[in-house]
């Protein structure tokens, strides 16, 4: 969504959505030599340069090497135009189908082309409809199946000799899919009704102070909750990490503008907290050490490693009212200081996404929010919000208090075939709610 | 004036959130006096279950304090759109948080999107859209019920978000969205009966950059007819699902726990002769253990509606 | 279902459902004098007698009195032909409908007719059909509403005036959904899911020896099981329960032939347990004094108190090889004697659904199953199931240990108004299943 | 023989379940010889992932007892419909406990019930059936795939059952289920791509005196038309319903407990110099406590399909 209509094109440092079907990716468009690997798919992203975002290309085989666990085909990819893209199901032309499957044997004959003789049409044709033609046309049991059967068994075909993809600029609502599905614990199992939620009940917009406490969601919770305090806004961020440094790539794949970069304070809970409550205190070790720990962070993304380099190398500006002697001090002090100004100032809002025990770290926090504010705490455990809901209550100080959690159904709604989807994510995790009192 | 920005304190014309309980909650209007049925001003007196409020009093109180009522006490809150929407008046069915907050992050709502809402209804959620895309976006809603669409407007107006929200009064379905918002909208809204009849016009309202669609449907059906009119314009990624919101009961149960082991033994105490069953009862051992217990409520949403969200792609061409 | 296709009549000291529309009771059908109470009307049962059961019935109304809240009508019922049964939409005949409601404005004076108009029409009028259509007539907005709209109008009205009812005979489907409307807590929040569950799981079948603990279902689970155990088969029921006398309703209301009744033998827990481990312990009050404690059940049923009367006062037979002194002995202390017989004897299975905490119940019963044969413990209270999964997984007496609940989701199937129910029960309450081993 | 009553020990030609974990059981065939593909008689040697078992040796052991694997153990189950269902060798997709208790509940099968099935598919509710409706009932049961009938036909005969059930290489939607039948049954249910078809024959095959009906479906346009159906024969108490079991994974976990209250006074040791925020983590307290908790699993069972129920009222005339 770009604000003028107009759609912008993609840059060397990009963090970029891969698209194949239903597959995507998040991956760093670092340099021209970037490659990225889809299965046994590699691309090489160097015609991606300066095209508009939401362009799709054709995967082009430029050779293909035989490794161990089969045939590993690297591609170039070339720019196509949308009319390209046609149902393969329209291409084949497939009318006659059987009314069920009362005569089908499965007896494992069905498919007269030989696996050697599959990956042999494969180097020879690019053009995925042209392979599943002809297994259709060698399938004995094709035109027997039921409409239905014939369907799903060129969706699976499709699906495995597809031949594009598509570039898309990463956007929360893509984030939290692509890292849900891939790895939902990097994520703390944070699912997308749940992050919707923390969004609303948070109150998070372009006005006013919040407050993150989060430990580890590869950078969504403070990227989700800087992308609705917007650009050009008045509304900033304190986002407080367990670790040494703050995992940032999604809230990096966002591409923000650096003004509003600048409204996203990310600091060390323990070690703000200090500052907050103990003031200055002097740094002793000098700076290459702290920079070459900082490298380390708290959570190993072996994925992705290049999440965590720009937040390191990166210098980023200090607009807080400081008392004037920021020189000398290491970037972790100078956000430390900033964040503690915020944290005088008090916040409009507190958001915990703990992996811990909320309950200290609420008592540590709670007194930073203004009376009447929202409270959202997130856990997968259920049974740690309930001691906290029952603290909560006894203390008065917060009211307005539920735990809910979700169920996300998604349907199938196809003519004749509409359906809950067969399977369903079991964890929403789970959220406290409440407001605070005077 | 309370619902543009984060404020401490209670000023005249706030609508306030007086909080009771969970279960008894209502939105006021901060101002000393209203008019009766008869024309009269009179003091503003509100009545609640724990007693009437002097509205006045609460002027320039800050904002999560206890204030008094006659019979009791309450806390005053100022409004989210989450608290509104537990308290607003009801002028048609709204929808509620948890579908909300899906169609605000599906629709990828952020500070300068430009939405596209059809039908306003109770502005429940209007009041959302407008949190997530002020200071620098804009809300366009549209209802076809003349008198809902002037009381939306006025409602905004006092809730200090008029600068953010045009309301219109018109027919989507027959008659479109009005030119001028042609290729304008990042994203469009529908809760409408038909709204495979007012697709086309989103697919008209939408930027050629592209942008998000979704439509809330209580029944199936209206589902099914919009996801074929979606397919037929081009639209991509069409899904469909339900979010349905599940509170925990939370409480401290003391729970029995029966002793059977003594009954292997004969009894120490034989003076007492073995009676009736019920007898026996009486002299089991029955401690009460204490559990804290989360349970689900007797009853829960089982349906509000059916979202289905789909994207335009960019550059399709408009005809 | 009768195993011969002809339909029972009803009888004098039958339990009978009454079905008004969607509504449902269930009513002892004592003597031609009973009378049944639906809401405002009054029903006299004697004309029932000896008609087939799945009957209909018009309520005529013979008397009304003013009461307090409102008119009390008092009926006699009168058996009618299914044909007189037509859809009120239908005989209105109904068409014209508005496409949607923007042109209604909700003033509250849509309906012409006042209360007073509309109490007298219904003395005159004997046909719901005839008062709707007045009060259509008499509606100002009714022709302006969608279909939708009207419907819901119509039925509304259908269910206030419909002057019909079917008198069914019970079984396990009417009953749980009776008591679960009526009280849930009253059979311990066993919902229908649940129930058919705990038969599936318990293998309760028309073959072997099953025990049950339960802490007060109106009798539903014994009654459930012995259904299962059905009649002319040799399965065999210990229904074991903590209170003075067994709660048997449903069980009642199954009109069980003698011969299955028999299978089922109802024993205090604690009093059979002590008969098992220490045997014949000499009675020491006389009958009298038992008899009178015993006409108090455990958990009190005011609305139904015929329920518990039969129990007492009919005498039952023993069937268990006993030594053959029985005469002296106290019912209970025969039903004692019998049960722990069959406790020697072993069981197929064992089920326990209790108010208390499962686990020294499981320890008392557990090892009077037989290998191999399953466990079922139903709680409302997960914690309580959580305790006992981790004891019995550390015993290494029960093996394939799960905990489950269920989403129960009902849907509204009408043309293109198709979804779930808007509202939905939360608590299915919570099965703790396995296997015993060797 | 393993299916007709509960038994005490192994004896030959028992189908038994061998219970290696939650996710691991198999149905083996306690026989000491089979036949392999070269029509030799061989040993009968089960492969686990425990290692191997000579099925000869649990010949004789007593159900519930453990057995020695070449590598490990396991248990030795009498087969319940419950155990069956889940390791039973799958001829088409099959139905699950959940749902079939509610169907057994629904249709109210219990001994005596005369019950008619289409489609059998793998066998799994036929099961269900026969252990409800035994000794005196009968199940009927229906498919159009000739191999499956007389597969299902074969099997019931191996686990002891061929006395209560009679199987039909039938296509129920054209020709029905025989006229024998009519007015036979005391429940129908059917299991087919379009139950619509077989209603007519449902109502023809129960009872004067009234029965009970139900279709599963995985799609809700097969339950409409269905339900159009048998309102239209003049069905009553239609409705429809899912299921949706949910296991609850019970574990004990430790979670970690942060302080930091003694971050608000200076440290007492000052002669560790403060460096980085990481070497203030390392320095902070942090104690393990230990949770009795239960979560969902990851992925669960979103839907199975939709349930219809209805009654045929007594004494409708049927032709």
């Amino acid at each position: 969504m770009s604000t003028d209509g107009t759609t912008p094109n993609i840059q060397l440092g990009d963090y970029i959505v891969i698209q194949r079907q239903k597959y995507t990716k998040l991956q760093k468009f670092g340099s021209l030599d970037t490659t990225s690997t889809l299965g046994k798919e590699t691309l090489e992203l160097k015609s991606l340069l300066d095209q508009p975002y939401g362009s799709t290309f054709k995967m082009c085989v430029k050779e293909t090497k035989t490794g161990k666990r089969g045939a590993q085909r690297q591609h170039t990819l070339e720019l196509c135009s949308d009319t390209e893209l046609r149902s393969t199901r329209e291409v084949l032309g497939i009318s006659s189908s059987g009314a069920d499957n009362r005569d089908i044997c499965d007896n494992g004959e069905a498919q007269a082309l030989k696996s050697s003789d599959i990956e042999q049409l494969r180097e020879a044709c690019n053009e995925s409809s042209k392979i599943i033609e002809k297994l259709v046309e060698n399938s004995k049991t094709f035109h027997t199946r039921t409409e239905y059967s014939q369907e799903k068994y060129l969706l699976k075909k499709e699906k495995k000799y597809f031949e594009y993809v598509q570039i898309r600029q990463p956007t929360i609502r893509l984030m939290v899919d692509i890292f849900y599905r891939q790895d939902a614990e990097k994520i703390m199992g944070i699912r997308v009704d749940t992050l919707s939620q923390i969004i609303s009940y948070s109150g998070v917009c372009g006005f006013g102070s919040y407050l993150l406490y989060e430990s580890g969601t590869n950078g969504l919770l403070p990227a989700a909750m800087m992308n609705s305090i917007g650009a050009g806004t008045e509304g900033t961020l304190v986002h407080m990490h367990p670790g040494n440094v703050p995992q940032k790539q999604a809230l990096l794949a966002l591409k923000l503008p650096l003004e509003q970069q600048k409204r996203c304070v990310s600091v060390n809970l323990y070690s703000v907290l200090r500052e907050f409550y103990q003031g200055n205190v002097a740094p002793s070790i000098d700076q290459t050490e702290v920079e070459a720990e900082e490298t380390l962070p708290e959570t190993p993304n072996e994925e992705q490693p290049e999440a965590v380099e720009p937040s390191t190398k990166k210098p980023k500006l200090d607009e807080a009212p400081l008392s004037g002697n920021n020189k000398g001090l290491l970037r972790w002090q100078i956000e430390n200081k900033r964040a503690s100004a915020l944290m005088h100032g008090k916040f409009d809002s507190l958001v915990v996404a703990a992996k811990e025990h909320p309950s200290s770290i609420l008592q540590a926090l709670l007194p930073l929010v203004r009376p009447s504010r929202p409270v959202v705490v997130f856990s997968t455990c259920k049974e740690l919000l309930q001691e906290t809901y029952m603290e909560l209550k006894t203390s008065g100080k917060v009211t307005a208090l539920h735990v809910t959690s979700n169920w996300l159904r998604t349907y199938q709604i196809l003519p004749n075939r509409t359906h809950p989807e067969v399977n369903m994510s079991g964890n929403s995790g789970y959220l406290l709610t409440g407001f605070t009192l005077k | 004036m309370s619902f543009l920005k984060p404020k401490t304190h209670i000023e005249q014309g706030d609508i306030v959130i007086l909080y009771l309980s969970v279960n008894s909650m209502h939105a006021i209007e901060a101002v000393p006096t209203i008019v009766n049925k008869k024309g009269e001003t009179i003091q503003h007196i509100f009545q609640t279950n724990y007693g009437s409020l002097k509205v006045e009093s609460i002027i320039g109180v800050e904002y999560g304090s206890r204030v008094e009522l006659s019979k009791g006490w309450a806390n005053v809150l100022q409004p989210t759109p989450e608290l509104w929407t537990q308290t607003l008046p009801h002028r048609t069915q709204i929808i509620y948080t948890p579908d909300i907050s899906m169609i605000l992050h599906q629709l990828e709502v952020r500070p300068g999107a430009v939405v596209i809402e059809s039908g306003t209804g109770s502005g429940s959620l209007s009041h959302y859209f407008l949190r997530a895309l002020k200071p620098t976006g804009h809300l366009h809603t549209f209802d076809f019920h003349e008198a809902r669409a002037d009381q939306a407007r006025d409602e905004f107006k006092r809730h200090g978000l008029a600068a953010f929200v045009t309301v219109y009064h018109r027919d989507v379905c027959n008659l479109g969205f009005s030119s001028e918002l042609d290729g304008a909208a990042d994203a469009v809204f529908l809760d409408l009966p038909a709204p495979d009849l007012a697709v086309p016009h989103a697919f008209k309202a939408l930027k050629l950059s592209g942008g998000r669609f979704c439509s809330f449907s209580p029944c199936i059906e209206q589902s099914q007819r919009c996801i074929q009119e979606l397919t037929k314009l081009g639209f991509n990624e069409i899904c469909s699902m339900e979010v349905l919101q599940q509170e925990s009961v939370i409480k401290t149960r003391s729970l029995p726990v029966v002793d059977l082991e003594f009954l292997k033994s004969p009894k120490t105490n034989e003076t007492t002769a073995q009676t009736t069953p019920s007898a026996e009862e009486s002299k089991t051992p029955k401690e009460l253990k204490k559990y804290l217990t989360s349970s689900n409520p007797q009853t829960l949403p089982g349906h509000t509606g059916f979202l289905t969200f789909a994207t335009l792609p960019p550059n399709i061409p408009k005809a």
